[in-house]
């Protein structure tokens, strides 16, 4: 089925061999290639992403199916105008983001850059945003689970500050939490690759031939944003 | 081997490049969005205002796919797979969702029917009216128990 | 691969169907192997001799994949109709309330009496009403053929008839832990029972003596029989051997000693504690390993099995 | 033309890219830091090989205290212990790794003519987040150890107040060892669709390559949902969250739904590997294209597919909802058609073959009686009034290991035995290997044909001491338990002793046609001196010329 002793003078690979780029792996015949390659790689981790921020989608939606009332109690206490501020916030950074993939791709270094960090500045008004609206469930109490109502995690403290809510609100805030404490913490990791990737561009990594880091970067952003347009209604505008 | 083989290999990769300009566009559409979906969500339409919001999310989602993320000019692979994603999404929560809704219906006289009966809560439940599968009342009040 | 007894109607029923699956499967079995074993024989390597190309058999190939639909479409239908009756529960069945607990079994009848072995009449449909205390447990008889698993926080139910007197072994078949050391110790593989399938007229009086002390016997003679039939017996003895619990003897007034907190004089308060609460004092030498018996014994229960104590000199 | 190398390689010079891969570089560093997919290969096979170890360690020890009833050597919550331990061991850090990461790694590149998979690094990355997994397992162990049972039901798992932090410690090392399987996927995933050598189009795939896609797909499909499962349980346990917890007005049921929804394909992801790779050794030892090609490949997909409808036939008799158990139950016996086509048609093979008995041949018959009597079994299962009573007893026991250790494992030890001369360069004793099988085989059949008797009898699963009736098979199935370590250890002994004493393996000691065995033995750092030009399909052996089917057992040269 193949040709050991190598007849195939004009293989594919060898013709082009001595000008492989330095930014081409020895396993990768074509930049092409490996930017393919990349990329599918980036989309098979996204569906992976997708799926396991989708678990907790699932026990939101059975539990908001068994018990709608405590998601629709629960809700009242979330600030819609900082979690609106927070989406709008993010769009804008994955449409930064996006420019600054296609600045890279005209080779414009200067303004990929300026890009980038507006985007991982976006990113950090983000969080401090969810700063505040953490802070100030924690302080009142709504807390996850078992420590609902005790502030700060104290519980020792006397606890029922919402008998307004019905009793398994608890169980809204600990979704609440888990969702968004996950999302965060990829808000940090996406911050982490794209201001690795603003190096890179800064050193001079990149050219219109190679900028598939970039590229990748910015896909892992778009991801961060998809799940947060799901997770600002689904939390903040339900009933 | 790939779609691209007609390129004689020179190093390069070929994007498609949009103009700045559309990519403004796209977001101009996002916050459009945004705003309907919580000037909506200020209007009470019971059940549907969820299922608003998700349709709406899932425009944004759609848009941000195609076009942030260059799906329309990628291989349509990649497009397949953030599809199955939300399929096999799809089927997990649609068959869990089977299971949850109508448990204990085959047969009214079934273990869940004792709240209804008797007011009794389960032991090592949690105390909470909701526990009981709440169907069993309405579908008992409904149909009047069936077969 | 025999089924055992079978001691309900339901249960030849369920034996139907896995003998059909069974034979099905042997039959399929020796085909495919027995095929296998044909060929490895008559094709076995020679030197100079070629294995002939492969060619192609839509038919054939096209047989074995759609052959095979009917017969699962079978099985499934076999499976679901046997499934329907076991859980459609006859209108006029006898309501028996199941408890499970780590480790034990307890059933509530409709009198209001407790045993932790099931009696049930022959002939008659019975619906267990099963709960649990604590963790996931799974009523399971064998020669029913029926398993159930109770889930903390949820009623479930389960029905049958059977058919024959006798008694059969109730097993907990889903996993639920366990503790202790050495003969000490108890878990889900001790969590086994018996059901009593009784006459009619046996299970007619059982039910109109159960639930209290029974006529003619003095409230200590009922706690000794509740030490028995609660399993006491299994942890406790009574003439001053140690076994996973302490013994009984003396128990009444002794002074005991706790792994923590002072020592304690087992009075009418501590001993209604131990049983209710067994963790809140554990007795020096013993571990924490006594199952709570609240909701299992009653008042009236725990006041019989206090004055046996006492008896116990 | 051999001198024609690529300069593209980075740090390796051009002379290394075509040296034996073992000889490229020495010293622990050019193992631990290696991107060559070879040698992750075999770092992974070393360690999944020691998992098994373990496991079947803890294994004799559950079967030597069942040997008799009550205390045979260790006490009841010990034993809890032991068979969570094996199971856990057995299913996360042995087998749901094992085809894939150690052989898949190895092979798969070598039969797609790449000189790599696509993301060497992320290769390595996986390997070392597979070993931060195995450390927190043994963390777990060292901390006393769980006694959940691998399958962690909840609200067992959250309750037990001695079980706090090591079931913390356990289902993070699970967590951790998904990310490395997630990776490993993905990987192959992306190295099928792009690294392809010329002509080697998806037709002309060898069915381990189609078995290896099929089980990429759930891995990335299904191992995220297991993550955030297992994150779940533990910030239920930290914060009690209120979703699994009755207590707290959870659903217990809820989270039996999102464990299997993982754990059943798992199943797939265990058993497509072993089939892929008896595909090869059919096709191999009986030199003939596999009957049905196309169909044996789409079955793997069918599977993968099917596989993810089906998982709470493991909850027949858990309290959900019949509606639901009669729509699983259905769907349950959709798989069953994929793995029959797959039955037949290697049964089809045989027919006209030219059949040779070597070792790996006699795994891959033994595959083919064993998983054929597992499958049928789950068959029972399935049906739903004869899984209420077989439930949660030693048939389900008996089932799952014929298909897992009858099925995946054998095709894996058959997978070993093929490869194993192309990887060490070295030839084993055939006696003694063939010895090794037998024992196996019949061992295992001891151990487990009498559990299915058991379990139709009703003896629970997961039970420390049982009724005196079963006493007597289980005295049977440990003894059949010990025969099957002997065969195990003769194996073993068998490949070690290859490697310190075996003949140097010639190129193509099995005369296959297929693409990795064209380079040479051990291959060179990239596999093939130059890129190879597929002409046709991987098992053409009418095509093939009575050279190129020479058997080459042993290297003419032995120096080499
Ligand atoms: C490698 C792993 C593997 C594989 C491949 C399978 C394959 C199958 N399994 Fe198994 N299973 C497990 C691993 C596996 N299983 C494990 C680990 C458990 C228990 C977990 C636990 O609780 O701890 C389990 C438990 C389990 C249960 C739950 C039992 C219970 O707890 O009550 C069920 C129920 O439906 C089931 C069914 C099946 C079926 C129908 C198949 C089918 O895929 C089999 C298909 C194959 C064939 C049918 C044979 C070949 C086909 C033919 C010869 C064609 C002709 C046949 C006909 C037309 C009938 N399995
Ligand atoms: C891959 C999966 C796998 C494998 C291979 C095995 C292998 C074995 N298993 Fe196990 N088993 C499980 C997965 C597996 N098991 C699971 C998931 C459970 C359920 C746990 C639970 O309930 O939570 C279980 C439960 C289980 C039980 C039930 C316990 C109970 O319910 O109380 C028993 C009892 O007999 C048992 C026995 C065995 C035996 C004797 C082997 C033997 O086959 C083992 C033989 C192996 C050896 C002796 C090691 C020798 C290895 C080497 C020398 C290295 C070899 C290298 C080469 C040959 C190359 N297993
Ligand atoms: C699983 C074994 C087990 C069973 C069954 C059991 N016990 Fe106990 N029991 C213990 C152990 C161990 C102790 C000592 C540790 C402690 O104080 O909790 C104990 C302690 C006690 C004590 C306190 C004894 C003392 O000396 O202070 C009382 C009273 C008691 N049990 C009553 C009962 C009654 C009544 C039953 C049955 C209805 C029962 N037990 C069933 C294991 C058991
Ligand atoms: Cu109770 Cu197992
Ligand atoms: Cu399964």
């Amino acid at each position: 089925m193949s040709s050991p002793s190598g007849a195939a003078a004009h293989d594919s690979h060898d013709s082009h061999a001595h000008e492989h780029p330095s930014y081409v792996a020895h396993h990768f015949d074509t930049a092409q290639q490996q930017f393919d390659a990349a990329k599918l790689g980036m989309w098979v981790f996204i569906a992976t992403e997708i799926l396991m921020f989708g678990g907790l989608f699932v026990a939101y939606g059975l539990m908001k199916a068994k018990e709608p009332e405590v998601f629709i109690a629960g809700h009242h206490y979330l600030n819609k105008v900082m979690g609106a501020a927070n989406t709008i916030v993010l769009l804008f950074s994955s449409l930064t983001a996006a420019l600054a993939v296609r600045s890279s791709q005209l080779g414009k270094r200067n303004e990929t850059s300026a890009w980038l960090v507006i985007t991982i500045f976006c990113a950090c008004i983000f969080l401090v945003v969810k700063y505040f609206e953490y802070s100030h469930k924690i302080e009142e109490g709504l807390l996850p689970g078992r420590y609902f109502g005790h502030p700060f995690f104290d519980m020792s403290a006397a606890p029922g500050f919402h008998e307004a809510l019905p009793s398994r609100a608890n169980m809204f805030f600990g979704l609440y939490f888990l969702m968004t404490g996950l999302h965060g913490l990829h808000v940090v990791i996406g911050m982490a690759i794209l201001g690795w990737v603003l190096m890179r561009n800064m050193r001079g990594d990149f050219s219109p031939e190679y900028f598939t880091a970039v590229e990748i970067g910015a896909l892992y952003w778009h991801l961060v944003d998809l799940v947060w347009i799901y997770l600002f209604p689904l939390l903040y505008l339900i009933g | 081997m790939n779609a691209h083989a007609e390129h004689p290999d020179d190093g390069k990769v070929r994007p498609h490049i949009a103009p700045a300009l559309f990519y403004w566009g796209i977001f101009g559409a996002l916050i459009f969005l945004t705003v309907t979906t919580v000037a909506v969500s200020y209007v009470d339409f019971g059940a549907a205002n969820t299922v608003i919001a998700v349709l709406v999310a899932t425009v944004k989602a759609v848009l941000v796919a195609t076009f942030f993320m260059h799906l329309a000019h990628d291989s349509l692979f990649n497009s397949i797979i953030l599809c199955m994603a939300f399929v096999f999404l799809g089927v997990f929560v649609g068959l869990t969702y089977e299971d949850t809704s109508t448990r204990n219906q085959l047969d009214d006289a079934n273990g869940a029917m004792i709240y209804v009966r008797t007011g009794e809560i389960a032991p090592a439940a949690f105390p909470h009216k909701m526990i009981v599968a709440p169907h069993a009342a309405e579908h008992k009040a409904a149909e009047g128990g069936h077969h | 691969m025999q089924m055992p007894v079978a001691l309900s109607a339901y249960a030849t029923d369920v034996d139907k169907s896995y003998y059909i699956i069974y034979w099905l499967s042997v039959v399929l079995f020796i085909g495919i192997i027995g095929a296998a074993t044909y060929f490895c024989l008559a094709y076995k390597r020679k030197a100079g001799v070629r294995a002939e190309p492969t060619g192609h058999n839509n038919i054939l190939e096209l047989s074995w994949t759609v052959a095979p639909v009917f017969i699962l479409a079978y099985l499934f239908w076999i499976g679901w109709k046997g499934y329907v009756d076991m859980s459609i529960v006859p209108p006029n069945a006898i309501e028996v309330r199941g408890r499970a607990f780590q480790w034990g079994w307890d059933f509530e009848y409709p009198n209001g009496a407790h045993t932790p072995d099931l009696k049930a009449p022959v002939g008659k449909p019975v619906k267990l009403i099963l709960s649990s205390n604590d963790v996931l447990h799974a009523f399971f008889i064998p020669q029913l053929r029926i398993k159930r698993d109770t889930v903390p926080g949820m009623y479930v139910s389960l029905w049958f008839e059977a058919d024959k007197e006798g008694d059969a072994d109730i097993f907990c078949a889903e996993y639920c832990g366990g503790k202790g050391e050495g003969t000490a110790a108890i878990g889900h593989w001790a969590m086994i029972s018996k059901v009593h399938i009784l006459s009619v007229a046996d299970y007619d009086k059982f039910i109109l003596e159960g639930g209290g002390a029974k006529p003619g016997e003095s409230v200590p003679d009922w706690g000794k029989r509740l030490y028995v039939e609660k399993n006491c017996a299994g942890c406790h003895s009574l003439d001053g051997a140690v076994g996973a619990g302490p013994s009984w003897k003396g128990i009444f007034g002794r002074t005991g000693v706790m792994t923590a907190g002072p020592d304690i004089v087992a009075d009418e308060n501590y001993i209604r504690e131990s049983i209710l609460e067994p963790q809140a004092h554990i007795v020096k030498g013993f571990g924490p390993v006594m199952p709570s018996f609240k909701g299992i014994l009653q008042d009236k229960e725990i006041d019989a099995i206090i004055s046996f104590m006492k008896t116990l000199k | 033309m051999n001198t024609q190398a690529q300069p593209q390689a980075g740090h390796h010079d051009d002379a290394m890219l075509n040296t034996n891969y073992l000889k490229a570089g020495s010293g622990w560093k050019s193992w631990a830091f290696t991107l060559d997919h070879k040698r992750i290969g075999i770092m992974y096979l070393v360690f999944v090989l020691a998992a098994f170890l373990t496991g079947g360690i803890f294994a004799l020890l559950v079967r030597t205290e069942l040997a008799s009833q009550g205390h045979t050597i260790v006490s009841g919550p010990t034993y809890n212990k032991l068979f969570t331990l094996h199971g856990a061991i057995m299913v996360f850090l042995f087998i749901i790794p094992s085809v894939p990461a150690s052989l898949g790694n190895f092979i798969l590149p070598m039969q797609l003519g790449a000189r790599d998979v696509a993301f060497p690094k992320i290769n390595l990355l996986s390997f070392y987040i597979y070993l931060v997994g195995a450390t927190f397992a043994l963390v777990s162990i060292g901390y006393g150890s769980v006694d959940t049972g691998w399958t962690f039901y909840t609200p067992y798992s959250l309750h037990d107040p001695e079980a706090a932090t090591k079931v913390l410690y356990m289902t993070a090392a699970v967590f951790v060892l998904g990310f490395s399987s997630i990776l490993t996927g993905l990987n192959f995933l992306v190295t099928i669709h792009t690294l392809r050598a010329p002509g080697l189009t998806w037709t002309r795939l060898p069915l381990f390559i189609w078995g290896m896609y099929a089980t990429s797909i759930m891995q990335v499909l299904a191992t995220p949902v297991l993550a955030i499962t297992l994150l779940m349980l533990i910030f239920e346990r930290v914060f009690g969250l209120g979703i699994f917890d009755p207590k707290l007005g959870g659903d217990p049921i809820l989270f039996q739904h999102f464990f299997w929804f993982y754990s059943h394909p798992a199943v797939y992801i265990m058993i497509v590997p072993g089939m892929a790779i008896v595909s090869e050794l059919i096709a191999t030892f009986s030199r003939r294209v596999i009957f049905g090609y196309f169909a044996v490949a789409m079955s793997s997909l069918a599977l993968a597919l099917v596989g993810f409808l089906v998982w709470a036939h493991h909850m027949f008799t858990s309290g959900m909802s019949e509606y639901a158990n009669m729509l699983f139950s259905a769907l349950t016996f959709l798989v069953a058609i994929p793995s029959g086509v797959k039955v037949f048609n290697w049964t089809a093979t045989l027919y006209k073959g030219s059949i040779s008995f070597a070792p790996p041949m006699l795994y891959a018959l033994a595959f083919l009686f064993l998983f054929t009597i597992g499958g049928l079994t789950g068959l029972f299962l399935g049906t739903l009034n004869v899984d209420i009573h077989l439930h949660d007893t030693y048939f389900v026991v008996a089932h799952f290991h014929y298909v897992m250790m009858g099925g995946t494992v054998i095709g894996f030890i058959g997978g070993i035995l093929y490869w194993w001369p192309k990887i060490t360069g070295k030839m084993y004793n055939f006696t003694s290997a063939s010895v090794g099988a037998w024992l196996t085989f019949i061992g295992f059949n001891v151990t487990f044909l009498s559990q299915f008797v058991m379990g139709s009898r009703g003896m629970p699963r997961r039970y420390y001491d049982y009724l005196p009736e079963f006493e007597q098979l289980h005295r049977v199935s440990t003894l059949g338990s010990y025969i099957l370590a002997v065969g195990l250890f003769t194996t073993a002994g068998t490949l070690i002793q290859s490697l310190a004493r075996g003949r140097a393996a010639g190129r193509n000691p099995w005369g296959s046609v297929a693409l990795e065995w064209q380079t040479q033995t051990p291959p060179v750092f990239q596999n093939f001196e130059e890129t190879p030009i597929v002409t046709r399909g991987p098992y053409d052996y009418h095509l093939a010329t009575d050279e190129e089917l020479r058997e080459d057992l042993y290297a003419v040269d032995p120096a080499k």
